[in-house]
């Protein structure tokens, strides 16, 4: 959160910032940012890559997260408030006359930049959701019908009705202005993607080939120093250091930022570890070392039981010198993905007794107790329960996480399955209500495996926890950890167009975290196609909804979707955790925003 | 006996046919007294088993479920009902040490088996060869040995997997060079022996002088080395099992179990480290005493004493 | 009074489980001037009185009782640093094996000037030039080179030379040679021998020489003791003791020996049974169970060590001999002359073809060198042309120094190496040549005993399996049949069916010989290769195999080719006698006629150098032997390889390589240019 | 001496080139082929073949092999396409850390280790020499993570005479912060004084009981002498060898530290890799380990061949 965070007590010290020092953070386990240029792919598009790297140098048109809620912030965007005329169709935008690095004025042709490259990058391009012609949706950019750039103002012309809310907050969002330095199609060939008319034929080919340009380099670590590429930036800081092996990288101030709060430190460094373990002993060596580490987070093998008023109770490392600050809560959901798509496991997942049988299995109580020692609390659908801001229809704001796998095992057993086994096998296929249900065999077993990622305690126990679990309903799962980066590259999206990424059967990447798409509607998360739903769920009724609820400026579209949605189960939801993070008792920083940005331009050592 | 052969003489003197063949401890015996001369020797032995019956008899007689998470009682120092504690996915840790030490004992003794299989013949049989073949197939073993044993593993068990029997297959595969080294050095000596030149004079071909003769006489060194590579072997699995490349959840070896336990390390949960960690390195040690004192065994095994 | 003078000596060892009683109550004394010899079967103690003198045992050993007097010192009495200055100093020592017992990682410059520097504190350089100043002493050629030579770059009988180098640096009052020779060549030996005798006489010291070797003795030793586990059982100086030895294990050895039956054809005598074990050494008189004059008084009693001359004692109840008065001994009649008359072999075929005839055989090893692709170089000549025949049941021995090719010979025959060039005819037919099946029929005429039978069978196999392993890759009759068959062999080699079961480390070295035998027969072949078969056993020993060779030659009509450096032992079985040199047979001759008048220099330098047991003899010979070393097989000397060595060589003998002609009546013939005697006026063909 | 030089050069180049084929061999091996193993399962037929093409491995396999060594020769490991990087970057950049680690450890080893083992071989039996031998009985049977893991918990969290929190990846920078590699290389340095000394004692013992000891003693050198002057030097010799064939255990032993200890040298990247199902890093550094470990035994056998006389005219 930017602006007046900082008020709460366990931000730290409250005396007077000092101008100058040093922070060193640690990296989560094997987590590094391996893509600087701030058009991420759908596997590029990670918390790590976008909000602790990208954002810190390239700035989008508007940046959320204002006193720690889900709001944007207007200082700290590039874009004043849009103004739309009268009849909806048009959006006009001022942007501020800010500066890149190299001097040159950020301008709407920058924006345009954008707006035109993931025109043409629609393959490509993370965030976007092809149209789904059935129910008449259509969302960025396939619903502008023109986008022109003149000075500091950018048009655009819609071809559909909109929620503007929703546009803001949910396709506004996305746009990252781009310097014109960019718009090279190899090292000092000029390119024209920024400057071809929106949606001409020519912008089509010119931004690919500035695309092949671009992502090409975004990914060349040992050169994001050497490129002039990337020593264009408009965010508060720029790359100082940065080395793919470890996946170190420093921060340094960019003296010509031209928003709000500039940073007090002289540099941010990013270090890397390998394991939490390693990472928790640099912490129990204190803060005062040379080469300490000024902002860690605490394993939660080794955090103090939660609590909510004063988080830092029990920090075991208060005697090194650190501080827990109050934890951020995330404007996201936790969940792991099932692959509906796969040929072995999609039919069962498909069944909805299934699903929810298999959701009765999930103890997130018993989790947050025993592993995250409280600090944690329940994903209970699709819209996060926290932070404030979001709208929670009545009935999903009553929603209760459940565990209860003999009701799990009742289902199955009604449905066909033999549960007297493990795995459990069904005995009576086809599609009546006390039937196995569409795609099931007779002997086909309640069994698939599921991906999570290694190196953390946690997550191992989380794997052997709802493992375990399910075993008692009679679903066999095989887990298999492997490295973060791995399942990353085996969740491609699966489809009948790419069968060859439906090998995974389930994976725990992840959560969503709702940024860009502040306004959590699912359009751009579960809707069919939707660049993020790798994992094939489809649902026309859930499509009509999400769509309605970009059309409409009504809130109670938006209250249907919610309640549809609490019934269908299209990802198997786990605790959100929260990180316990150890903070050097000098430096204060306030609580991170909901959309797990670091903005060290607020921190400060004080005096 | 006819008179030419009879040789005594006139004078009182016994036959030497009947010269008291005097039956001396044979060789295993010898070997035994050797061996069981080695106190630590004998101590080491008792240790693995206790250890082999604490793991694959345990289980009989103390009865827990390793399968099961139980969420509510996670990381629980020993006490009533769980005498080693609970580990963090609230499983027993008696129970879990018992199921760990199996498979880690399973894998450790069927790579050594097959280290020793392997490499013995390759050994027996690139000595026996000589010549071109013998130096072209000690090329191979000298590559295969300038390949950090550790680096190699990683990297058969990251492509291969990381299942049971692909990781005896996997460390069998890089333990069997050492032995495959000594036995050869072994058959080239026993080669030129002249027993086997007489064998060679009586007619024998190549198979009957590798499998009877030259093999035979590397037993020693292929058992003491399989027992040094048994313990090579539960050392490398451990050690993969710690950096997360060894066998899989919910199959723990001992390894996989430290490398948890260590993460508890701040927390003074001690009875999630220092158990294994004893067993795995009881295990490891037992058997580079026993084949310590077997070395000593069959290097004495012809030494008059 | 005697230089050293030890009194009633006892030395044990400490083991794990037991004590080994190695010296009990030896004495002994030796003069300035003087070489007392000290003989005996291998562990009955001799290294072990050299080792209680120069407190030097291993470990667990220790002297504890009797006295070790040097010039009137108890040696025994000083402490590490004042024994330390008698060792090397006052007394030196040299080893068996000049091999292992010198630092192999030094030159041996450096170990003699060590000793200088040690014991005379001298400067590098003083200690540097008294070492090479003591190599000239010994007789190495050109020292000053060879002081910075490391030991593997010198030949045996040089590091030998460099051993006494480095025990004489300090001028000692005493040496003591253990075995000096042992691993020597006979030439060598008596190039080593005939030294130290040199150095005795220019140095003035006392000199103990250690050896196993009654005819090594004969000719160096004033005074001579006898020892017989642990004890000397009798001591005397050297004529007296070989002419009128008094204590039966003495005359027992004696009676052993090969030379002493070669002439009479008698059967060689052999003692009984092995030497006690030295950790329960039994009571009374130690030799009495192998004793055939033994009673019950000396089962139980201990007789004392002495005599009716205080210059000949002796341990013992029933002495041999004639009983001393001072005046010159008498050689008696001992009952051992009176042994049966040795059993002739007959010769079959005279005339006809011969069962082996060996036609220019050649076998060359390549000497390799090249870095990865190993070019041949050059060829070790180890067997050059040799023609011989071996009759059905005669005895063919081969001679020469080691290295002269004579096992490579013995192999070729027995189809172990391929010859690179002649022709092996056995039966007529060619060994080498003969279709598959045929050459495996062959094959199983010829067998081959090994010198150390031990090493010969496998030691993880039982005697039946070893004996068997024949039969079974042969497939002959059934398992029933093949046992059946181990029996009989066994029986006749005097070995009871019981050790069948046994394993080979079981058995004493003459058991173990005689197995090897018995395997060589179980064949039933026709000729038998026996290479070196008695030369790594004790004179004892040596003739029971001896004997059993020779009846078994008369029972299954064998053949041999009978392979020796031991003259002596050759002698005693052989009917002809090749003598090889370098890969050449020089002569070949019915064994009489080579030994009494012997064509070829090399022979007769053999002759010569080879020591007997009979000190009048052995002082009697006035010949060097054989100087110098063996050349190098790789590049043999031109025409006669005998040449660099041979005081009668002329250029003709570099130019021209000389052929076998016959000499005199028989088949004796030899390849000299400027023989001994001369040649038979027809030559054969 | 220079024709066993050059013989013992001609086979390590014969060693380093088996080592390079079979590493080739096991990237051959890879399941489903190279290309599928560097894209992943959800590889589409289009991209493997246009990768395969790109990579040449549709040409005969004598043919990409070698191309794949005329790479290596010129210093190209190939390029790992899941960090998108030449692997040789990655692979040079760790190289420092872990060569700073193993030769400190090494050198240190051996310091204590000849010592030691001499010592007990002398006091044979001794209260000392027992007190060794299951101290080296028991370092090596400690796994070397767990010796890792107890140096870690007395020296820096328990008794905190040393913090580590320096990233080390180059040889620089382990130069410079000696804290920061200073427990690892402790915990090498123990894990391989274990096997020296041992070694080292059984040399020793070896050489007392040869025959030229005794023939020094009856030269009357003292046993001091005895000990230094002939004993010592013929013991040391064989080390020299063994120091050779200790190196790929101790780049093994490397790994382990590097990853318990979490400096950033080639092991812990190849433990990264290896978790990440990254093969051509985790192969390229196991071949690159191969070879220096191979010319690191070459280099000990030639000073073996250096200080043995013997070794001269063969
Ligand atoms: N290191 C030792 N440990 C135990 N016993 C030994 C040792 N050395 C010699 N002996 C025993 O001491 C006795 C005397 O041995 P010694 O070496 O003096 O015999 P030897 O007459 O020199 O024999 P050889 O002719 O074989 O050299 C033998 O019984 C032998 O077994
Ligand atoms: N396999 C071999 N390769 C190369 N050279 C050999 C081989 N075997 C023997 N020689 C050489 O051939 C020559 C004759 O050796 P051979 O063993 O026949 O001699 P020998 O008379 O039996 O000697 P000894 O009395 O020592 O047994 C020697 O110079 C020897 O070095
Ligand atoms: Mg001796
Ligand atoms: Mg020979
Ligand atoms: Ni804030």
């Amino acid at each position: 959160g930017s602006g007046g965070g900082g008020s709460n007590g366990a931000d730290g010290p409250t005396g007077s910032p000092v101008h100058g020092g040093v922070v060193r953070v640690a990296e989560a386990p094997s987590t590094f940012p391996n893509a600087i240029w701030p058009f991420d792919t759908a596997s590029q598009e990670s918390t790590v890559n976008t909000t602790q790297f990208q954002q810190l140098l390239y700035r989008p048109l508007y940046y959320w997260g204002l006193n720690d809620k889900v709001s944007l912030d207007p200082d700290v965007s590039i874009g004043q408030t849009p103004t739309w005329s009268a009849d909806g169709n048009t959006v006009t935008i001022q942007l501020k006359p800010w500066k890149w690095s190299n001097g040159e004025t950020v301008t709407a042709q920058d924006a345009l930049f954008w707006i035109n490259m993931s025109a043409a990058e629609t393959t490509t391009g993370g965030n976007y959701t092809p149209p789904n012609t059935a129910i008449g949706a259509k969302y960025f950019p396939d619903n502008i019908a023109s986008a022109t750039a003149s000075g500091q103002t950018l048009t655009l012309t819609l071809n559909t009705q909109v929620n503007q809310t929703w546009f803001l907050d949910n396709e506004l969002s996305q746009i990252v202005p781009m310097p014109l330095a960019w718009d090279v199609t190899g090292a000092g060939q000029q390119g024209k993607c920024a400057t071809d008319a929106f949606g001409s034929d020519a912008m089509k080919s010119d931004c690919a080939a500035d695309y092949n340009y671009l992502s090409a380099a975004s990914t060349k670590g040992s050169e994001y120093l050497s490129n002039p590429l990337w020593s264009v930036v408009n965010g508060p800081w720029k790359l100082k250091s940065y080395d793919g092996t470890s996946g170190a990288y420093g921060m340094v101030p960019n003296p010509s930022y031209s928003g709000p709060q500039k940073p007090y430190l002289d540099e941010v460094d990013f270090v890397p570890y390998t394991s939490a373990t390693k990472e928790y002993a640099d912490l129990q060596a204190g803060s005062s070392g040379a080469n300490a580490i000024d902002f860690g987070y605490l394993p939660a093998e080794n955090a103090a039981t939660f609590n909510a008023k004063n988080p830092d109770t029990g920090n075991p490392l208060s005697g090194q010198g650190y501080y827990t600050n109050a934890p951020t809560y995330l404007d996201s959901i936790e969940y792991y993905q099932i692959n509906f798509a796969n040929p072995t496991v999609g039919p069962l997942f498909k069944q909805p007794y299934f699903t929810k049988a298999l959701q009765e299995t999930v103890d997130q109580q018993g989790m947050i107790d025993g592993i995250y020692k409280g600090w944690a609390y329940p994903t209970t659908g699709a819209v996060p329960a926290e932070p404030a801001g979001n709208p929670l229809s009545p009935k999903s704001a009553a929603e209760k996480a459940t565990y209860d796998p003999a009701a799990a095992k009742q289902l199955l057993s009604s449905h066909g399955w033999d549960t007297n086994q493990t795995p459990a096998v069904c005995t009576s296929p086809g599609t009546g209500a006390n039937q196995c249900g569409d795609g099931i065999a007779a002997g086909t077993k309640a069994a698939y495996t599921l991906e999570y990622p290694s190196g953390s305690t946690a997550n191992d126990t989380m794997a052997a926890d709802m493992r375990s679990d399910a075993a008692k309903a009679g679903i066999s799962i095989n887990t298999v950890s492997k490295a973060q980066n791995t399942i990353g590259t085996e969740g491609v999206a699966c489809s009948p167009s790419q069968p060859a990424g439906c090998q995974w059967q389930a994976l725990l990447y992840g959560g969503w975290v709702f940024n860009p798409d502040y306004y959590p509607t699912g359009d751009a998360l579960f809707a069919t196609g939707a660049g993020p739903n790798i994992w094939g769920f489809s649902d026309p009724k859930l499509d009509q909804l999400a769509a309605k609820v970009t059309k409409s400026n009504d809130v109670n579209d938006m209250y249907a979707y919610e309640d549809y949605i609490a019934n269908d189960q299209p990802v198997i939801y786990i605790p959100n955790t929260l990180q316990t993070n150890e903070v050097t008792k000098k430096l204060h920083i306030d609580a991170g925003d909901p959309f797990q940005g670091f903005e060290p331009e607020y921190w400060y050592y004080t005096k | 006996m006819t008179t030419t052969t009879d040789m005594t003489s006139d004078l009182p003197a016994p036959a030497p046919g009947t010269e008291p063949v005097e039956r001396p401890r044979s060789m295993l015996r010898r070997g035994w007294e050797v061996f069981s001369e080695n106190k630590l020797a004998l101590v080491a032995v008792g240790i693995l088993v206790v250890i082999v019956g604490f793991c694959f008899l345990g289980p009989l007689f103390y009865h827990s479920d390793t399968t099961v998470v139980d969420l509510h009682s996670v990381t629980r120092p020993p006490g009533t009902g769980h005498p080693l504690g609970t580990d963090n996915d609230g499983i027993d840790e008696l129970g879990k040490m018992m199921a760990g030490g199996q498979i880690s004992l399973e894998i450790g003794l069927a790579a050594g088996l097959i280290a020793a299989v392997v490499g013995a013949l390759y050994g027996a049989i690139a000595g026996y060869l000589g010549g071109w073949i013998d130096a072209l197939m000690m090329r191979v073993i000298d590559s295969l040995m300038s390949f950090p044993l550790i680096f190699l593993l990683i990297y058969l068990s990251s492509v291969y997997g990381k299942s049971k029997t692909m990781l005896i297959m996997e460390v069998g595969f890089t333990s069997w060079f050492g032995i495959t080294r000594l036995v050869r050095g072994e058959a080239l000596t026993l080669k030129v022996r002249d027993y086997v030149s007489a064998s060679r004079m009586m007619g024998a071909r190549g198979n009957r002088i590798v499998l009877r003769h030259i093999l035979p006489n590397t037993i020693g060194t292929t058992i003491v080395n399989t027992t040094f590579s048994i313990a090579d072997a539960v050392f490398a699995l451990s050690t993969l099992s710690y950096i997360g490349l060894g066998l899989q959840a919910p199959n723990n070896d001992l390894g996989g179990m430290l490398d948890i336990g260590t993460n508890y390390a701040s927390q003074g949960f001690w009875w999630m480290i220092y158990p294994p960690a004893i067993v795995i390195i009881l295990i490891i040690l037992c058997f580079n005493v026993i084949g310590d004192a077997l070395r000593d065994a069959f290097e004495t095994r012809l030494q008059k004493r | 009074m005697a230089l050293l003078e030890l009194t009633d000596v006892r030395t044990e060892i400490r083991l794990k489980r037991s004590v080994v009683h190695a010296l009990d109550g030896v004495s002994l004394s030796v003069d300035a001037g003087q070489t007392l010899g000290i003989v005996g079967e291998s562990g009955c103690g001799k290294t072990m009185t050299a080792m209680s003198i120069m407190q030097l045992l291993p470990n667990g050993g220790d002297v504890v009782g009797g006295q070790v007097l040097l010039d009137g010192r108890d040696l025994l009495q000083l402490d590490d640093a004042a024994m330390d200055h008698v060792r090397g100093n006052e007394i030196g020592m040299i080893f068996q094996d000049p091999a292992t017992s010198l630092n192999p990682t030094m030159t041996i410059g450096k170990q003699i000037s060590e000793s200088v520097r040690i014991h005379r504190h001298a400067s590098r350089k003083e200690a540097h030039d008294r070492a090479v100043e003591a190599l000239s002493l010994v007789g190495m050629p050109s020292p000053k080179q060879r002081a910075l030579a490391y030991p593997h770059e010198l030949s045996g009988g040089m590091r030998q030379r460099a051993m006494i180098a480095m025990a004489l640096a300090n001028e000692p009052k005493l040496l003591i040679a253990d075995e000096p020779t042992t691993a020597l060549d006979v030439t060598i030996q008596k190039q080593i021998l005939e030294l130290i005798d040199q150095l005795k006489h220019r140095l003035g010291m006392a000199v103990i020489l250690v050896t196993h070797d009654l005819g090594v003795i004969a000719g160096r030793a004033d005074q001579i003791a006898v020892m017989y586990a642990g004890k000397v059982v009798e001591t005397a100086d050297t004529e007296t003791l070989y002419a009128n030895p008094r204590h039966p294990y003495t005359e027992a050895l004696f009676a052993s020996l090969p030379e002493r039956g070669a002439d009479s054809g008698e059967r060689l005598y052999s003692i009984p049974g092995l030497p006690p074990d030295l950790t329960r050494p039994p009571a009374g008189c130690r030799f009495a169970p192998r004793c055939r004059y033994a009673t019950e008084e000396c089962r139980t009693t201990e007789p004392p060590l002495d005599g009716e001359l205080p210059e000949h004692r002796f341990a013992c109840f029933h002495p041999v001999g004639e009983a001393e008065t001072g005046a010159p001994a008498q050689v008696r009649d001992t009952a051992v002359t009176q042994a049966t008359e040795r059993t002739r072999t007959v010769r079959e075929s005279a005339g006809g073809e011969p069962l082996l005839r060996v036609t220019n055989l050649v076998k060359e090893y390549p000497v390799t060198s090249g870095l990865l692709l190993r070019r041949k170089v050059g060829a070790v000549s180890a067997v050059a042309d040799v023609s011989l025949t071996v009759d059905a049941g005669e005895t063919v021995g081969v001679v020469g120094e080691s290295g002269c090719g004579k096992t490579t010979l013995g192999k070729l025959i027995v189809g172990l190496e391929a010859p690179t060039g002649g022709e092996l005819l056995f039966n007529g037919k060619d060994l080498t040549r003969a279709p598959r099946a045929e050459r495996r029929q062959l094959r199983r005429d010829v067998q081959l005993m090994f010198q150390d039978s031990y090493a010969a069978m496998n030691p993880r196999m039982t005697v039946r399996t070893i004996m068997r392993e024949p039969l079974d890759i042969h497939r002959i009759g059934s398992p029933s049949e093949r046992d059946k068959r181990l029996r009989e062999i066994l029986d006749v080699v005097g070995l009871p069916s019981s050790a069948l079961e046994r394993y080979p480390h079981e058995f004493s070295g003459g058991q173990r010989q005689r197995i090897g035998l018995a395997r060589a027969l179980v064949l039933q072949p026709r000729l038998i290769v026996a290479d070196e078969p008695v030369s790594a056993l004790d004179v004892s020993i040596q003739s029971q195999v001896l004997n059993l060779m020779s009846d078994l030659r008369g029972e299954f009509g064998l053949s041999y080719l009978f392979i020796s450096h031991d003259l002596s032992v050759v002698r005693y079985l052989a009917d002809r006698i090749g003598v090889m040199y370098l890969g050449k047979l020089v002569e070949v001759g019915p064994a009489e006629s080579v030994y009494s008048s012997p064509v070829h220099h090399y022979t007769r330098g053999l002759l010569d150098t080879v020591p007997v047991a009979d000190p009048v003899l052995e002082k009697a010979k006035s010949s060097q032997g054989v100087a110098g070393e063996l050349p190098s097989a790789i590049d043999p000397p031109s025409g006669c390889r005998f040449r660099t060595r041979c005081a009668a060589a002329q250029d003709l003998c570099a130019s021209t390589e000389p052929p076998l002609v016959a000499f005199g009546a028989g088949d004796h013939l030899a390849a000299c240019h400027f023989p001994l005697r001369e040649a038979a006026a027809a030559q054969p063909a | 001496m220079t024709a066993y030089l050059i013989r013992r050069l001609l086979q390590s180049v014969v060693t380093v080139f088996m080592v390079t084929v079979i590493s080739f061999g096991l990237m051959q091996l890879l399941p489903g082929g190279p290309v599928r193993a560097i894209l992943g399962s959800h590889a589409t037929p289009t991209t493997i073949a246009q990768l395969t093409h790109q990579m040449g491995l549709d040409r005969p396999v004598y043919v990409q092999y070698w191309n794949w060594l005329d790479g290596l020769l010129h210093g190209n490991l190939g390029f790992d396409y899941v960090q998108e990087r030449p692997v040789s970057d990655l692979l040079f950049n760790a190289l420092g850390a872990s060569a700073f680690i193993v030769g400190a450890a090494l050198i240190l080893a051996l310091l204590i280790a000849v010592p030691v083992g001499m010592v007990q071989a002398i006091k044979r039996n001794s209260a000392l020499d027992h007190g060794f031998t299951v101290f080296s009985f028991v370092a090596y049977g400690i796994p070397t993570f767990f010796i890792g893991f107890l140096i870690q918990q007395w020296f820096e969290d328990d008794l905190k005479w040393v913090s580590v929190q320096n990233q080390v990846s180059t040889f620089g920078d382990a130069l410079s912060n000696p804290e920061a590699v200073v427990l690892p290389i402790v915990t090498l340095t123990l894990t391989a004084v274990a096997g020296y000394s041992r070694y080292m004692r059984s040399g020793v013992l070896d050489q007392i009981t040869q025959e030229y000891v005794r023939t020094a003693k009856a030269k009357g050198a003292s046993s001091r002498r005895t000990l230094y002057a002939h004993v010592l030097r013929n013991a040391l010799i064989p080390m020299a060898t063994l120091i050779g064939l200790s190196l790929p255990n101790l780049v093994g032993g490397a790994l382990i530290v590097e990853y318990v200890f979490n400096i950033q040298g080639i092991g812990l990247l190849t433990t990264r890799a290896a978790q990440q199902n990254d093969y051509s890093i985790t192969l390229a550094a196991t071949l690159l380990t191969a070879v220096v470990t191979a010319i690191g035994s070459l280099l000990a056998d030639l000073s073996y061949a250096v200080l043995d006389p013997r070794v001269r005219l063969t």
